[in-house]
């Protein structure tokens, strides 16, 4: 694969909060050989908030960064955060969905010299197009250290999956899962998978916020995992920052380390903790790497039914 | 054409008997407005509609042209509208290259149960036409020839 | 036939919302409300909320909490039967509730409007800014009681301890030419309003 | 050319036109139209007066044709058409312009507009009605026999009402047996008699009717020819069994060492054997070897059951024969599938272990089943405490399917009733809409509240074992709002149902393009008219019964079956039918064989004649759809009554009042 | 004819001269043309003065054999006189019936016309940017241009035309038909056009099937089969919507038919036949699976309308219209 440069959208919470998702992301872009470009002066998405109380302001807002990449010549901007990933590729949608809408805010980016063809990007996450771009046959192959004996409950969040559907369901989405089978190590089978983190709701009503969190642990817990794996900073901010006041309310004692996609496959190329950013995570995630055997723990033999048991539905492929 | 100043399209349309134009009856039952812009033609299928038809109209000053008929799959002969489908798209790259803008020349599906559909439709259209302003094709020919002039001058 | 010339709380929530036609054809099936995470904590479930828009309830509807506690996951907008775009519909009634001045949770809303602040004074987000004014300003009476000063002071010490909570604020370089845009944009969306 | 005198009739309809066209103005602007000797307008041209008015005229002004300009032509055509032919005019020679669908009632706040199109119509009307031509319909006989596809109860009934009658019946049905669903299920809704009970003498019949050629395990692979006349082509698979030295003793089966999954007749929860019989009381009595599971086809040995054939009747070396039968109409009973509910992930089907189908359901429920009715989970044994059942699954969902699938309500009912009768559990109803429209459908609803089944209200957003609280531990949790209460529940359970829907199977598309009939939008054949011709194809001959048209319940089946056979026997005892002349044809003279038109028609009514290198249409197939016509480059195939010139000049008479400004043409 | 011989006349309006190249390509029968007329009109070949011409009585030509489109007003001013003189007005050769070549040209406007032509063209060097003007002095006093049409016409949009001979250039054995019905008074009714009414397709000898195209190539990308009729092979021919009459010479020998013939009788827009022809075959059911089809079929105006522009429906590009869509590459203008 020659060196591709893509057009990158980091948006705000990579810069500061969450810084370890740049730096991880920045360290396997450079093991698997592509470029992160940043557009050029991006500004913030508006995440849910803006959309919440300005409509036409906020597609103004977003509008503004795939003009710029489009300005740049770029058929094509991935985001590694959901909601940055949803606020560009929902804008870029309804501005061609919608030519009242489109009209508006191209005048609104007229004023300041810019404007904007919907259809013009394709906007992309980058869990979508690491697994369809680099690919697991590349993953696998440049895999050093591959994570036998971990396992990971694959959280992919809503706003990857919803509202419309850019992995392969949006209800029970698989390709997380693979990746993470490519790498040596085992998808749990985690129901919640695209139960919601929450989002906000930790600052407007932190009982709703926590009740949502403990069940997504909760569950990633009884299906065996040793750590969950994130795709978006929310998220990670969430299940990870809040887990504890989550164990204060429900009285559990949860200690579940929740890890960005991208540290998972650096584990696995070989990367360090440090170049993978660990350590600004508040449940620590370092002790996951002394479980790492050096070979595939054994295939656990599927549950024999019971003789008189009813045949399961095939499943298909 | 106009009256008090106003532009008012004129669209022909080919409607296919089966669905779109069933839908148009609908619209016509159920009492749902759209402009009277519209001069509709019946074909059995959109099947029948040969390019020349839509050349015809807009030779004849028609300001659009709407070629209407049933959903891709749903055909009431199986597949006519696929034809339709072929020869539209062939038609509205040769118009282009003809200077027509785009709009002026719509293909749409309507199941005989879409009266609302093909209301929307009429009225969409109408509004994007009316937009581009007259077609009015025969100004792209104007008579340059000095005798005709002169004898029509004479008259 | 006068009567209809005073727009109805429907039809003026279909217009404020892309794709919103389809809220008409609410069957009342529920699936919003058994889909959405956080339905326990609404007054009213999506679906009644869609039932009283429709019997024009303006009051009842936008003085609502549900809009507020919508977390944006758009579970009910993949599952509902209909395909209505709820999740947009909820930013509609919220932003109506704000120009009515009228709404039940003013912790959402102030939430939204102090990230907002920061988003057009200097085109990015602002975490510690975020938390800190928001709850300083807004809900001082919670955020200065003993226990939650403690959590939170202790919440963000543990933040800035690694390093994810910045104290100085990012700016874009031509932010001048974003506030152009989103001035232009009110402009816009209010001479939409009054049309 | 003889003198063109066209006679113009505008109608007002009462007030319906003429409250916003101006009639009179468009009919005495009409009478200046080129041709029009006449022109009047009338309260009601559908009335006796208004077609007597055309009558009289035609003789005394002597009128080649005539136009009426009303309502739409799917309206009156007709009786316009027949008022014509009575004053002894060619029906066809007459045009209708549509001013109120198409103009009176979608124009209202715009009478100009709307008195402008109607004189654009009428001059359409009036500039193509002088290019038309008298046609004649076609004859054609019509063959006594009838193929009928599908031996579910619909198809059964269409060919046992049609063979008693006396004539002769080819049904087809692609699995080994007749029965279809209905043979799978246990109770029936509301009577709750026994399905097999009251399905299991018509298949006998069917089986042995000396009217009837059954034909199971075989598809039809080609239909050529029209109404009267169809050629078909049916592949009989080969069972691999002798069927004149089968005895049906079942020592084959008994000792076939080798056992399948069996995911047709019991949905996947028992086994049957790789040379087997579908269900005891399959029709025909005979086994198939699958030959996908034998060992025999896999190693070359076994032969097990050869070996213990009393009558030596296992033919491993049987081919697929290829049978050709000759019909006159054809009835499509093709029936429905169920939906798969694996397509809702949420729903945890195949993930979940005891989330149950409705038809697995059915099976587990009957007494022949895997369970011999016993209703437990899926391990076998456990009776359930509590059970729910999930309305509506995959139908009334535009994610799946956008229609209602009508059974359900009534079938989850039953199935209500199964489940507290049985084992007592208790039962939750979860549905939107309670639909219980027929006979003794609402009745039977109360029947099952009055037995103790909860109902509630709401969609089922989601079916999950992460549980929330310690009791919802080990079960099953449906998370939905109770609409009723407006509150969202989660109702811990032991076992689900799903009432799947149904819908179109899978090939319905192609097997209808075979056909000649088409799939409406939800994918079930379309019937010639909604309401008043709702077993008839836009296919002369061709009729649909059961839920192929559209889901349906049994009941509804069996009227449809009798239906289509009433149809077929009314063909047949007229001896022949008239075809409508709108047909294609090949000026042969002018064509140049380029072979373009060929595969422009559906109903393969195209040929090229290679001696002559020509192309023909054979009018008997044609049903006139005009694609050829609008294919053919040099323009020779002439589409009968929506010929080129008619075309042109309804065009250039649409434009009448436009063209001023417009080209000259040369 | 009476004993008496008729009189001749030969013009060319806007043409290539071909059309004169195949009256004389009649070899030795160009004598019977000789004996049976006299020539009284052929600036091509003798001197003749258009006073020669203007100086006859009206009628007095008994055939005259008109070719070339009419673009400006000489072309214009000599149809409207040999009207006046001629008996029967023949429109010989594709440009006079239908444009032609010269008929290209309605795809564009005089002023880019000129504009590529006096000034853009590479091979072009016209600092000045002068342009053609209808008058410019020199010592010799005011030299005179002929007004240059915006719009390129057929000779029938100028005049009643009695028959028409098409094609580029009319085929010798057509030319000799003509002349010898001519001579014998064995015309067919006026307004006709002189030849069969069947396509190119009926002479062509290559075999015919179902056709199907998925994918149209262009004749330099691939090696014909010498026995499949071209257009099944994604070649663009014409041949199944344009008059026979040529022998099918070009689809013989590999290349597409151009369509210089014309449409059959009744057709009211030759290139609307070849492209329903065409669309209708293409193997795609979807927009999405059409335009990927026709992707490959670069400038399908200029196939369609390769000889018959002016004589179309539409006749032209539009001049006012369109200026939303101005061309894309690869397109005509």
């Amino acid at each position: 694969m020659s060196q591709k440069t893509y057009t990158y959208y980091p948006g705000c919470s990579l810069q500061h909060g969450n810084h370890a998702y740049e730096v991880s992301n920045r360290a396997v872009a450079k093991a698997l050989g592509f470029e992160l470009a940043e557009i050029d002066d991006w500004n913030c998405c508006g995440a849910t908030e803006y959309f919440s109380l300005n409509r036409l302001p906020a597609y103004a807002l977003v509008a503004r960064n795939l003009a710029r990449a489009a300005d740049g010549g770029a058929t094509e901007v991935v985001a590694p955060c959901s909601a940055c990933f949803l606020n560009l590729y929902k804008t870029d949608k309804h501005m061609k969905l919608y030519p009242k809408l489109n009209d508006q805010v191209n005048e609104a980016l007229g004023a300041g010299n810019l404007s904007y063809k919907p259809g013009t990007l394709k906007v992309r996450h980058l869990l979508e197009m690491i697994i369809t771009d680099v690919g697991f046959d590349m993953l696998k192959d440049r895999t050093r250290r591959p994570l036998y004996g971990l396992n990971f409950a694959p959280y992919y969040g809503c706003l990857i999956a919803r509202p419309d559907n850019v992995l392969d369901s949006t209800e029970q989405p698989t390709l997380m899962d693979q990746m993470i089978e490519v790498l040596g190590a085992k998808a749990t089978d985690f129901h919640l998978k695209t139960f919601c983190c929450g989002g906000h709701m930790t600052q407007i009503s932190e009982e709703t916020a926590y009740g949502m969190i403990h069940r997504i642990i909760k569950n990633a817990v009884d299906s065996g995992a040793d750590a969950i794996v994130t795709i978006c900073p929310m998220c990670q901010m969430n299940l990870d920052v809040y887990q504890g006041y989550a164990n204060d309310m429900f009285g559990t004692k949860y200690e579940i380390p929740v890890m960005f996609f991208t540290q998972v496959i650096g584990l696995a190329l070989g990367l360090s903790p440090r170049e993978l950013g660990f350590g600004q995570e508040f449940v620590n995630m370092s002790g996951l790497i002394d479980k790492i055997q050096s070979s595939p723990p054994p295939k656990a033999k599927a549950a024999r039914r019971p003789k008189e048991a009813l045949p399961m539905p095939v499943m298909p492929e | 054409m106009s009256d008090n100043g106003t532009f008012k399209p004129v669209i022909v349309g080919f409607l296919c008997n089966w669905c779109s134009y069933r839908a148009a009856d609908l619209a016509g039952t159920s009492r749902m407005g759209y402009p009277a812009t519209l001069r509709d033609i019946r074909i059995m299928c959109t099947g029948r509609l040969d390019p020349t038809f839509v050349l015809r109209a807009l030779q004849k000053g028609a300001d659009g042209v709407l070629i209407m008929g049933c959903h891709p799959g749903q055909c009431h002969y199986q597949e006519g509208n696929y034809k339709a489908i072929r020869r539209f798209a062939l038609l509205k790259r040769t118009l282009r290259q003809l200077g027509l803008e785009e709009e002026r020349v719509q293909l749409h599906w309507a199941s005989a149960a879409e009266g609302v559909r093909f209301a929307e439709t009429v009225t969409r259209m109408t509004k994007e036409i009316t937009a581009l302003g007259p077609l009015d094709w025969s100004h792209n020919w104007p008579n340059e020839d000095p005798y005709a002039l002169e004898e029509a001058a004479h008259e | 036939m006068k009567a209809a010339e005073k727009s109805t709380l429907f039809d003026r929530v279909v217009k404020a919302t892309p794709g919103g036609e389809a809220l008409a054809q609410c069957l009342q099936c529920g699936s919003c409300g058994g889909s959405c995470p956080s339905a326990v904590d609404m007054d009213h479930s999506p679906r009644a909320l869609f039932a009283m828009i429709n019997a024009g309830m303006e009051d009842e509807v936008l003085g609502s909490n549900t809009p507020w506690y919508c977390v944006s996951c758009y579970a009910c907008t993949t599952r509902c039967p209909q395909n209505i775009p709820i999740t947009d519909i909820m930013y509609t009634l919220k932003q109506m509730a704000v120009q009515r001045g009228h709404y039940d949770h003013p912790h959402a809303i102030k939430f939204s409007e102090t990230f907002i602040g920061f988003v057009e004074q200097r085109g990015r987000g602002f975490e510690f800014g975020l938390a800190t004014r928001y709850h300083l300003f807004h809900r001082p009476k919670q955020f200065l009681q003993p226990t939650q000063v403690f959590k939170m002071g202790a919440m963000g010490a543990n933040m800035m301890r690694r390093q994810r909570l910045p104290v100085r604020p990012v700016s874009i370089r031509e932010i001048d030419q974003l506030q152009a845009i989103l001035a232009k944009a009110k402009v816009v969306a209010a001479k939409e309003m009054q049309a | 050319m003889s003198e063109q005198r066209v006679g113009v009739y505008v109608c007002h309809c009462g007030h319906n036109i003429a409250g916003t066209v101006d009639v009179e103005h468009v009919a005495e602007w009409s009478a200046n139209l080129p041709n029009v000797v006449i022109s009047r307008d009338n309260k009601f041209m559908c009335a006796s007066t208004g077609q007597e008015q055309i009558e009289e005229d035609i003789k005394e002004f002597d009128l080649t044709h005539v136009v009426v300009a009303s309502c739409s032509p799917h309206m009156h055509e007709k009786t316009f058409r027949n008022a014509c032919a009575r004053a002894g005019l060619n029906p066809y020679l007459f045009e209708m312009a549509n001013i109120r669908e198409h103009a009176s009632w979608v124009h209202a706040s715009d009478k100009d507009g709307a008195t402008n199109k109607a004189k654009s119509l009428v001059s359409a009307a009036v500039h193509r009605v002088i290019h038309q031509e008298p046609l004649q319909p076609m004859q054609v006989d019509i063959r006594p026999e009838t193929l009928v596809v599908g031996g579910g109860i619909a198809g059964i009934q269409t060919a046992l009402e049609i063979a008693d009658a006396g004539y002769h019946v080819y049904l087809v049905e692609r699995e080994p047996s007749i029965g279809g669903h209905m043979a799978m299920f246990d109770k029936t809704f509301p009577t709750l008699d026994c399905s097999a009970c009251i399905l299991t003498p018509k298949m006998f019949d069917a089986g042995s009717h000396p009217h009837i050629t059954l034909l199971s395990y075989s598809e039809v692979e080609q239909v050529d020819g029209y109404v009267g006349n169809f050629t078909v082509r049916v592949r009989r698979k080969a069972r691999h069994v002798d069927e004149d030295l089968c005895t049906g003793c079942g020592s084959c089966w008994e000792k076939c060492p080798i056992k399948v999954i069996d995911t047709v007749f019991e949905a996947g929860l028992g086994s049957r054997k790789a040379i087997y019989r579908p269900f005891p009381q399959a029709v025909p009595k005979y086994p198939i070897i699958d030959v996908e599971n034998c060992t025999y086809y896999k190693s070359g040995k076994c032969r097990m059951c050869e070996k213990v054939c009393p009558t030596e009747a296992i033919r491993f070396d049987q081919e697929d024969e290829i049978l050709e039968v000759e019909v006159g109409n054809i009835v499509l009973a093709t029936g429905f599938q169920l939906f798969d509910p694996r397509r809702i992930p949420n729903y945890g089907y195949g993930r979940l272990e005891n989330v149950f189908t409705n038809l697995e359901f059915e099976r587990l429920s009957n007494a022949a089943g895997p369970t011999e009715g016993k209703i437990v989970l899926r391990d076998g044994v456990t009776e359930p405490e509590s059970v729910a059942i999930v309305h509506c699954v995959g139908s009334r969902d535009k994610n799946y399917n956008s229609h209602c699938s009508a059974i359900c309500c009534m079938a989850s009912l039953k199935f209500a009733h199964l489940v507290m009768e049985k084992t007592g559990a208790k039962v939750y109803n979860f549905y939107i809409d309670m639909r219980s429209i027929s006979k003794g459908y609402e009745e039977f609803y109360h029947r099952i509240m009055e037995e103790g089944a909860s109902f509630i209200r709401g969609k089922v957003s989601e079916i999950t074992d992460a549980a929330h609280t310690p009791e919802e531990e080990g079960k099953l949790i449906l998370v939905c709002e109770d609409t009723l209460i407006g509150r969202p529940r989660r109702v811990p359970v032991d076992m689900v149902i799903l009432s799947a829907g149904l819908e179109p199977r899978a090939d319905a598309q192609e097997v209808g393009y075979m056909f000649g009939a088409g799939c409406g939008d939800t994918g079930f054949f379309t019937e010639r008219h909604p309401k008043l011709d709702p077993v008839a194809t836009v296919t002369e001959g061709v009729f649909i019964a059961g839920a192929c048209q559209g889901a349906k319940d049994i009941p509804d089946s069996v009227a449809q079956g009798a239906a289509a056979a009433a149809r077929v026997l009314a063909t047949i005892s007229k001896k022949q039918v008239n075809l409508e002349p709108v047909r294609a044809e090949i000026d042969e003279s002018r064509c140049s064989g380029c072979r373009i038109c060929n595969n422009m028609c559906p109903y393969h009514a195209i040929d090229f004649i290679e001696a002559d290198g020509v192309s023909r249409v054979n009018p008997a197939l044609c049903k006139g759809c005009g694609t050829c016509v609008a294919a053919c480059p040099s323009q020779v195939i002439n589409g009968a009554h929506f010929t080129f010139d008619q075309l042109i000049a309804e065009i250039d008479g649409i434009m009448v009042d436009v063209t001023a400004g417009a080209l000259e043409v040369v | 004819m009476s004993d008496k011989k008729g009189k001749l006349g030969l013009y060319w309006a806007s043409s290539c001269g071909g059309c004169e190249i195949a009256v004389l390509a009649l070899h030795e029968k160009i004598l019977d043309v000789a004996a049976a007329f006299d020539i009284v009109f052929w600036p091509c070949v003798m001197d003749f003065k258009y006073e020669d011409v203007e100086a006859l009585e009206d009628g007095e030509i008994d055939v005259c054999l008109f070719n070339g489109a009419i673009r400006n007003d000489e072309n214009a001013h000599m149809a409207h006189v040999l009207r006046q003189k001629s008996k029967v007005l023949v429109a010989f050769g594709a440009c006079s019936f239908g444009g032609s070549m010269p008929g290209l040209a309605n795809f564009t406007d005089k002023d880019a016309m000129f504009d590529w032509i006096y000034k853009q063209s590479p091979s072009t060097d016209n600092p000045q940017g002068t342009l053609p003007q209808k008058h410019s002095q020199v010592p010799e006093g005011e030299l005179t241009l002929p007004n240059f049409w915006r719009t390129v016409k057929t000779l029938a949009q100028i005049v009643p035309v009695d028959y028409y001979l098409p094609g580029c250039p009319p085929e010798a054995h057509q030319i000799e038909a003509a002349v010898t019905a001519i001579v014998t008074g064995q015309l067919p009714p006026p307004g006709s056009v002189i030849g069969p009414d069947v396509t190119v397709c009926d002479e062509c000898s290559r075999t015919k099937n179902e056709k199907k195209i998925k994918h149209f190539y262009r004749p330099q990308e691939i090696i014909p089969d010498p026995d499949v009729c071209l257009l099944e092979q994604g070649l663009f021919c014409a041949g199944i919507g344009t008059r026979s009459g040529c022998g099918a010479l070009c689809p013989q020998v590999g290349m597409g038919c151009r369509g210089c013939y014309g449409p059959n009788e009744g057709v009211l827009d030759h290139g609307a036949k070849i492209l329903t022809g065409i669309a209708s075959v293409l193997d795609a059911n979807t927009p999405e699976e059409v335009d990927k089809i026709l992707d490959t079929l670069p400038d399908p105006a200029g196939y369609f309308y390769r000889f018959h522009l002016p004589q179309s429906l539409l006749r032209r590009r539009a001049l006012g219209n369109g200026q939303k869509q101005t061309a894309k590459t690869g397109e005509a203008t």
